[in-house]
């Protein structure tokens, strides 16, 4: 591994490249195209863990390692609960609300990939002297000694700037609870006070097949009732609605007991269940 | 293969995440766009490290990384606050700058 | 005694500024103040006049210097006064004739509660006119000229609730100002050419220029005295400034103002004589506005209107003659004293005829007026004589002289022209004044009571009035006489305006004969065509001539159509282009720019994400342009 | 160094203009007592200014400098030649007259203006301009004059925005608009003047190295400082531009009558009789001075521009029917006259513009001012709303007559003796435009008289009927004018011997002399 990085650059390290860049690219532009933000950031992290293998094909041990740990594993895990925080499911649509918003941008990211091989291209880059020397003594260590004598400010007053970071985002997202926290007691006064639902909210709704908090509750007319679902779910707006699946049970009940009952309605039972099934993809969606 | 690929290759990986943090509305994943054109610097770097064949473009990653890091702290803290507030991640959503 | 020449003007310009100044306390006593001034200054040019008499003829000139006016490097213009026998006629006439015309405006404007101011400006006038006249340069006579424009301008409007009279005054100080735009032009020129306009020094070096400078300068000096003594083309605005009071009339438009374009030609003489095309000039405006003049005169029923035309008519003799040289000059002068006296006399006559009207002036209300005032009809009866030059009397001697020069013109057409064309002026000359005569104090009358019902009751003026006209007969019986004995006024004025006998193209005594033979032709044909048959009260029709002499021979609907409404249309047009194109062009780049605002505007849209595309961008192009940069 | 007079005489209305503008907002006639005493004490200085200056002696005395911006060898530098003493005793002398005119237009319960304090706001305002105008007649540093060319702008701005004229046709509203309007017009074409002589002063500076305008003056005679014939052009017209909009000369003129005709009376007589002067006065010493060549090159073509401007404003002046902006026209007119004699380049041609400045200054100001009273009591503008004034107001009909024949230079009348001579000056060396110029003289009486005719005489209209004459301190501000008009007319003298020499080195600076008379010249 160590001499292949060192020196020029191998027919594997170049079949490795070239399959794992296009994967990597794929990856970026997923990222930038998915609906959803859950998908764009497994595709980045996909690419990312890419990257880090190209960092060690390139003699950078270390980072490659961090690159995966430290990127990779939390700050790619960061972007995870902050997504779920603010919903998975959330689809922002790509339907562009600014004028030409789009095409100037396209044209701006595509300009600026010309130019930049533009410029790499111009730039002379022929000769190429491995890393063999430099990581003699071992990448870590190389890195060490640059890190504590050249670096070394720099890296202290990175320290500080994540400390900073990290206050800054606790100042950020910490609320700060000015008054005492209520008990149950005062909170049910409370509620008798405003004069709004006094019992304990309805349980969602549990059926013998769907058994989930983010399904409402049916109220005896059956139409669900919101109230049954948690707080969060319902400003994600993530309330999966089955009222129509009742429907459908009580037809696939009927749809039996007939072919239970009248053996030579087979055709229409047939007929029957297959409409019942379009009802239910129907009702599905 | 000459090394100078994997400089194109952070060219385009840049482009794109430029591309993406100009068309995506979602804060978050204008973020990870910008995460993307972090690494992309970070693989540039890594790769001139190894034609000069000394450590100093590695340590510029790695503080890289570490600023990434702590941006993507602060970053995200506020787009929690954001959503606290206005119950949306849209980046157009705060356009307050507007006339 | 020549200290005492600043007092001729000095007295008079007191008395407008206490007139003018004094405020109402002066409404008892101003008219009183007034005359006595003009007195006063009459009294001093007698006492210089007595004085310039104990002299020889070649050193009467005086000069009096007070302080230098404008010293600018190369530019010094002073104020100071120089008194020869030319200047002396003058001042005697104007003061005598404005002495005698402050006692008559006495009784004239009795009823006037601004008689005051009346007075004020009379005096300026005098002020005015006494500095034109002893000025010793050009400059100096400048301001003398427009003073005198400006007291006249005050003067015939002095009635400003009437507006005819104020746009009359208007006209007049317009039409007198294209003339001495033409004044001032002439005295840059002189400035140029000879680095001075003192008289003495201009008129000295005349022969050191060329004739073309000389040319040029006279026909300027043409066009103001045009403007000043009504002659043609500037002649238009005299009819209208009857407007005015008719002691002003007498004073300012008939014996003294009108007559500063023959003092300003006579003074300029020796230019004159060195340009011969100019003077040229000079003769044939003066022939032109003579004819001019007495057409009008003959056709107007208005009867200050008929004495302005004549008036116009008869200054044309003298500028005629004053273009004719050396052989015309005294005599130019001399009928214009003259004409002060008999002119000042008709028009005193006829305010005194008015006085009795209530302000009638149509002659053809008048009639018979002889039994009602028989002192106004002998005094105006022998001013008649003496216009149209009836023998003996002061007209004759004078026109007489004149027509003689102009057959002397040369010994060509020319001669043969401009004599006949004066003595022809004599004629309707003769024809216009009968017919004034007659229409005014003969025949029966034909006076009805006006639209408020009552009727003028003709009586003669009181004292004041009476006695000025009695004075003015007298000069204009004897003056002629009494210039005429062995030539004593040719004498008096020749060290100024040098003297040469003409000699006409024919002989004198035929000329005389000639002159009193038409003269009787016009007297004659007028009586056949007013004195025979009743002057109906209404004019009649008439023939073409006729009505368009009523209006002045067209020549202010040619001023109107050309000039007045010319200019409205031009100034109209102006302002309009003012305010859109010259403020248009402003205007519209402001709009512009607040336009192109306006788009850029739209583009800060508050989208954090087209800022960042346009910053993006920008980079993109910056970093373009270094690889550009890099690449040649 | 002895007292500094010539900051002193300027200084005195600053501290006025501050001490005006605070006084209490209930004590309003104590600021305006005190707004007189401190313009009559500037004009007590500016006499003694005229006392201690020698018209043989130096071409600047009563010099003082000291340095001010060292990096950019910018001093305050002071000095006056004669033009500059009768500039100032012109200013000196109107500021008082303009305050006692003004003595109301600032009253609250008159203007019913909301505006903090008006009145203190007004005064002060007025003392300011006084101030910046004379320190700017003093300045011998180009930058110094430029600061305060341009600071004056700010003062006026606030005065014809902020006290227009309430005689308005439209309402309120409408009058407002207009006003501010006129202000920002005013200011505009004034800014963009002032930004393209910053850029000559700058590139004048590279030139030069310095801003001192005797020692650049100096090292031009000397010929030691010399410079491209391109670049003394470019700079010159740099400077004229801003002088040329601030004069105003055609077509740059349009702002004039806006800002006359909104503000009012006795700010208008502020803006045309001493702002405007100090464009003319730039003229005469930074152009001329600082670039003789690209002046005489520049010559023929502003000879004709001044030309348009005398008919073309006397045309319009004829046109229009609006008192206050006929007397604007007639002053583009008066300017047109200035320039033309500036820039005849000889010396009857320049000391006519020079004693022009002073006339107009003083003409203009007994007309309009007395217009201003004739406005103020008829409530209108137009003179189409006038008539017969003269029956029921004789004496302000009769200054007014005055201030029209002084405006259409009747001899006799100060503004006679400027005219001619500026006509005279310029016909010496080019006849043609001395004719044509010949027949503002014409025009100036045509609209004078018809201004006059149509306001005053005639039979009297109903709503004048009941006009009152003029009051006492009218009279006071009016009479002195009028006086001084005749006096200068028919004794100049004391104003001339004060101009000659000055005008002297301003000649001897473009290397011109007097073209010799025809009969001299031929012996």
């Amino acid at each position: 591994m160590n001499t292949l990085a060192a020196y020029a650059t191998s027919t594997g390290e170049a079949f490795q490249f070239w399959i794992l860049g296009t994967v990597a690219v794929i990856g970026a532009l997923c990222t930038v195209f998915m609906k959803r933000a859950v998908h764009s950031a497994l595709c980045l992290a996909g690419t990312m863990i890419i990257l880090a293998v190209f960092y060690l094909a390139n003699g950078a041990y270390f980072l490659g390692i961090v690159q995966i740990v430290v990127y990779t594993g939390a700050i790619m895990m960061l972007f995870l609960f902050v997504v779920m925080l603010v919903g998975v499911t959330a689809a922002d649509s790509l339907k562009e609300t600014i004028k030409g918003q789009r095409w100037l941008a396209a044209l701006c990211g595509l300009g600026f990939a010309v130019l930049l091989f533009a410029g790499i291209g111009n730039a002379s880059l022929s000769e190429f002297n491995g890393l063999a020397q430099a990581n003699s003594a071992g990448n870590v260590e190389g890195l060490a000694a640059l890190i504590f004598t050249k670096y070394v400010f720099a890296f202290e007053i990175t320290g500080a700037l994540l400390i900073t970071a990290t206050v800054g985002a606790m100042v950020l997202t910490h609320r700060e609870r000015t008054e005492r926290a209520k008990t149950q007691r005062e909170l049910s006064e409370q509620r008798v006070r405003e004069g709004k639902h006094l019992p304990p909210l309805p349980a969602p709704g549990v059926y013998a097949r769907h058994n989930a908090v983010d399904i409402a509750g049916l109220l005896p007319d059956g139409t669900p009732s919101e109230l049954t679902v948690s707080r969060t779910l319902r400003e994600r707006g993530q309330i999966r609605d089955v009222s129509g699946d009742a429907l459908n049970d009580l037809k696939a009940l009927e749809q039996r007991s007939e072919e239970r009952l009248g053996r030579g309605g087979a055709v229409t039972s047939r007929e029957k269940s297959s409409g019942g099934s379009a009802e239910q993809k129907e009702a599905a969606k | 293969m000459s090394p100078v690929n994997y400089l194109y290759l952070a060219a385009l990986l840049f482009a794109i995440g430029a591309t993406g943090v100009l068309i995506r509305r979602n804060a978050i994943v204008v973020f990870m766009c910008i995460e993307l054109m972090l690494n992309a610097c970070n693989l540039t770097l890594v790769a001139f490290s190894r034609m000069h064949g000394n450590l100093d473009g590695q340590i510029i990653a790695f503080f890289t990384m570490v600023v990434a890091a702590a941006e993507v702290v602060v970053g995200l803290a506020i787009i929690v606050s954001l959503f606290r507030s206005r119950h949306s991640a849209s980046v157009d959503d705060a356009s307050l700058m507007k006339l | 005694m020549e200290n005492l020449i600043a007092l001729l003007v000095a007295a008079p310009l007191l008395g407008a500024a206490v007139l003018l100044c004094g405020g109402r306390r002066l409404d008892r006593t101003g008219h009183w103040i007034g005359t006595l001034l003009a007195v006063a200054s009459f009294a001093v040019g007698v006492l210089l006049f007595t004085d310039m008499l104990g002299k020889d003829a070649e050193h009467r000139a005086l000069h009096q210097a007070l302080f230098s006016w404008i010293p600018v490097e190369g530019f010094q213009a002073d104020v100071a006064f120089q008194l020869d026998q030319l200047s002396m006629t003058f001042v005697l006439l104007i003061t005598g004739v404005g002495s005698l015309i402050h006692i008559y405006s006495i009784g004239y404007m009795e009823h006037d509660e601004r008689r005051r101011r009346f007075f004020g400006y009379l005096n300026l006038f005098l002020a005015a006119m006494l500095l034109l006249v002893i000025a010793d340069n050009y400059l100096l006579l400048y301001v003398g000229w427009e003073g005198v424009g400006l007291a006249s301008y005050l003067l015939i409007g002095f009635w400003q609730h009437k507006p005819s009279a104020a746009t009359a005054a208007k006209k007049a100080f317009l039409v007198n100002r294209v003339g001495d735009m033409g004044l001032s032009i002439a005295i840059m020129l002189m400035f140029t050419t000879f680095g001075t306009f003192a008289f003495g020094p201009v008129l000295e070096s005349v022969g050191d220029t060329g004739e073309g400078k000389l040319t040029a300068i006279g026909l300027m000096l043409l066009l103001a005295a045009c403007g000043k003594s009504a002659q043609v083309p500037l002649q238009s605005w005299l009819g209208d400034a009857m407007e005015g009071p008719t002691p002003v009339s007498a004073l300012i438009h008939a014996a003294t103002m009108v007559t500063a374009g023959v003092y300003l030609i006579t003074r300029s003489g020796a230019i004159f004589n060195a340009a011969p095309d100019a003077q040229l000039a000079v003769v044939i405006v003066g022939a032109v506005t003579l004819i001019f003049g007495a057409i009008v005169g003959c056709a107007k029923d208005d009867i200050k209107k008929a004495l302005a035309g004549s008036t116009m008519s008869q200054i044309g003799y003298m500028i005629l003659a004053a273009g004719l040289g050396p052989i015309g000059y005294a005599f130019a002068i001399m009928h214009l004293v003259t004409h002060g006296f008999f002119k000042a006399g008709l028009f005193l006559g006829a305010g005194s005829v008015m006085h009795g009207m209530n302000d009638e002036v149509d002659m053809r209300k008048y009639g018979g007026l002889r039994k009602y005032m028989p002192v106004t009809f002998v005094t105006f009866g022998l001013g008649y004589l003496a216009i149209i030059g009836f023998p003996g009397l002061s007209g004759f001697w004078s026109k007489d002289k004149i027509i003689e020069a102009a057959f002397a013109y040369d010994d060509g057409i020319r001669g043969w022209i401009f004599g006949g064309v004066a003595l022809l002026g004599a004629g309707i000359t003769a024809f216009y004044m009968t017919r004034v005569m007659i229409m005014t104090f003969f025949g029966e009358k034909r006076w009805q009571p006006d639209e408020s019902g009552n009727e003028p009751h003709p009586h003669e003026s009181p004292k004041s009035m009476t006695i000025p006209m009695i004075v003015l007969a007298f000069g204009s019986v004897f003056a002629g006489g009494l210039f005429s004995l062995n030539e004593s006024f040719v004498k008096w004025l020749e060290p100024v305006t040098q003297f040469e006998h003409p000699h006409p193209v024919i002989s004198v005594p035929a000329i005389t004969a000639s002159t009193v033979v038409v003269l009787l032709l016009g007297a004659g044909l007028a009586y056949l065509m007013y004195g025979r048959k009743p002057v109906p009260v209404t004019a009649p029709r008439g023939s073409l001539l006729t009505r368009a002499a009523r209006r002045d021979l067209l020549q202010d609907d040619f001023n109107h159509v050309v000039l007045v409404r010319g200019g409205e249309h031009l100034t109209r047009s102006l302002v309009y282009v003012d305010h859109t194109v010259v403020d248009g062009v402003v205007n519209g780049t402001a709009a512009g720019f607040g336009g192109l605002s306006g788009r850029l505007r739209k583009l800060q849209n508050g989208f954090a994400r087209s800022y960042a595309v346009s910053m993006f961008g920008g980079t993109a192009i910056l970093i373009a342009a270094t690889l550009l940069m890099r690449a040649v | 160094m002895s007292f500094p007079l010539l900051t002193a005489t300027a200084a005195v209305p600053a501290i006025g203009a501050i001490v005006t503008a605070a006084v209490p907002a209930a004590r309003r006639t104590a600021a305006k007592w005190l707004a007189l005493f401190f313009s009559l004490v500037t004009l007590v200085l500016a006499v003694l200014i005229g006392v201690r200056f020698a018209p043989g002696g130096d071409r600047y005395q009563l010099t003082e400098s000291h340095s001010w911006i060292a990096d950019f060898g910018v001093r305050y530098e002071l000095g006056v030649d004669g033009i500059g003493v009768a500039l100032i005793g012109l200013t000196a002398l109107l500021i008082p007259f303009v305050l006692l005119a003004g003595w109301h237009d600032a009253d609250p319960q008159e203007t019913g203006s909301k505006r903090w304090r008006p009145t203190q706001g007004f005064f002060a305002l007025i003392l300011m301009v006084e101030a910046m105008v004379i320190l700017s007649f003093e300045a011998t540093d180009v930058f110094l004059f430029y600061i305060l060319f341009e600071a004056m702008l700010i003062p006026m701005y606030f005065l014809i925005g902020g006290f227009g004229d309430r005689a308005h046709a439209g309402s309120d509203e409408k009058a407002a608009a207009q006003r501010s309007y006129a202000a920002v017009k005013f200011l505009l074409y004034n800014l963009v003047g002032g930004l393209i002589m910053l850029a000559a002063v700058i590139g004048l500076y590279v030139v030069a190295g310095n801003f001192s305008l005797q020692e650049i003056a100096a090292a031009r005679a000397s010929g030691e400082l010399q410079m491209a014939t391109s670049t003394e052009r470019w700079l010159f017209l740099g400077f004229f531009f801003a002088f040329a909009v601030k004069a105003p000369l055609w077509p740059l003129h349009t702002w004039l009558p806006n800002a006359m005709g909104e503000a009012t009376a006795p700010v208008a007589v502020l803006i045309t009789a001493v702002v405007d002067k100090v464009g003319t006065f730039a003229m005469l010493r930074f152009c001329l001075q600082l670039f003789p060549e690209a002046s005489k090159w520049a010559t023929p073509a502003i000879l004709v521009l001044a030309l348009i401007s005398i008919v073309y404003g006397a045309l319009l002046a004829v046109g229009q029917r609006d008192i206050k902006r006929l007397v604007a026209y007639a002053s583009i007119s008066h300017f047109g006259f200035i320039i033309m004699g500036i820039f005849a380049m000889t010396s009857q041609g320049q000391s006519g513009a020079t004693l022009y400045m002073v006339n107009h200054g003083v003409s203009t100001a007994a007309l309009m001012l007395v217009a201003g009273f004739l406005i103020s009591r008829r409530g209108s503008r137009l003179i189409a709303d006038y008539g017969g004034v003269q029956k029921v107001a004789p004496v302000l009909a009769g200054t007014f007559l005055v201030g029209s024949l002084a405006t259409l230079s009747l001899p006799g009348l100060a503004p006679f003796v400027s005219e001619f001579l500026v006509l005279v000056g310029t016909f010496a060396r080019y006849p043609a435009i001395g004719i044509i110029a010949t027949f503002g003289i014409v025009l100036a009486a045509l609209y004078s008289l018809v201004l006059y005719q149509r306001t005053m005489t005639g039979p009297v209209k109903p709503e004048v009927s009941a006009m009152p004459d003029l009051k006492v301190r009218e009279l006071v501000v009016v009479a002195p004018l009028i006086a001084l008009l005749i006096f200068l007319g028919v004794y100049p003298k004391p104003v001339t011997d004060l101009v000659n020499p000055a005008v002297g080195h301003t000649l001897s600076d473009v290397h011109e002399k007097d073209p010799k008379p025809e009969v001299e010249a031929a012996k």
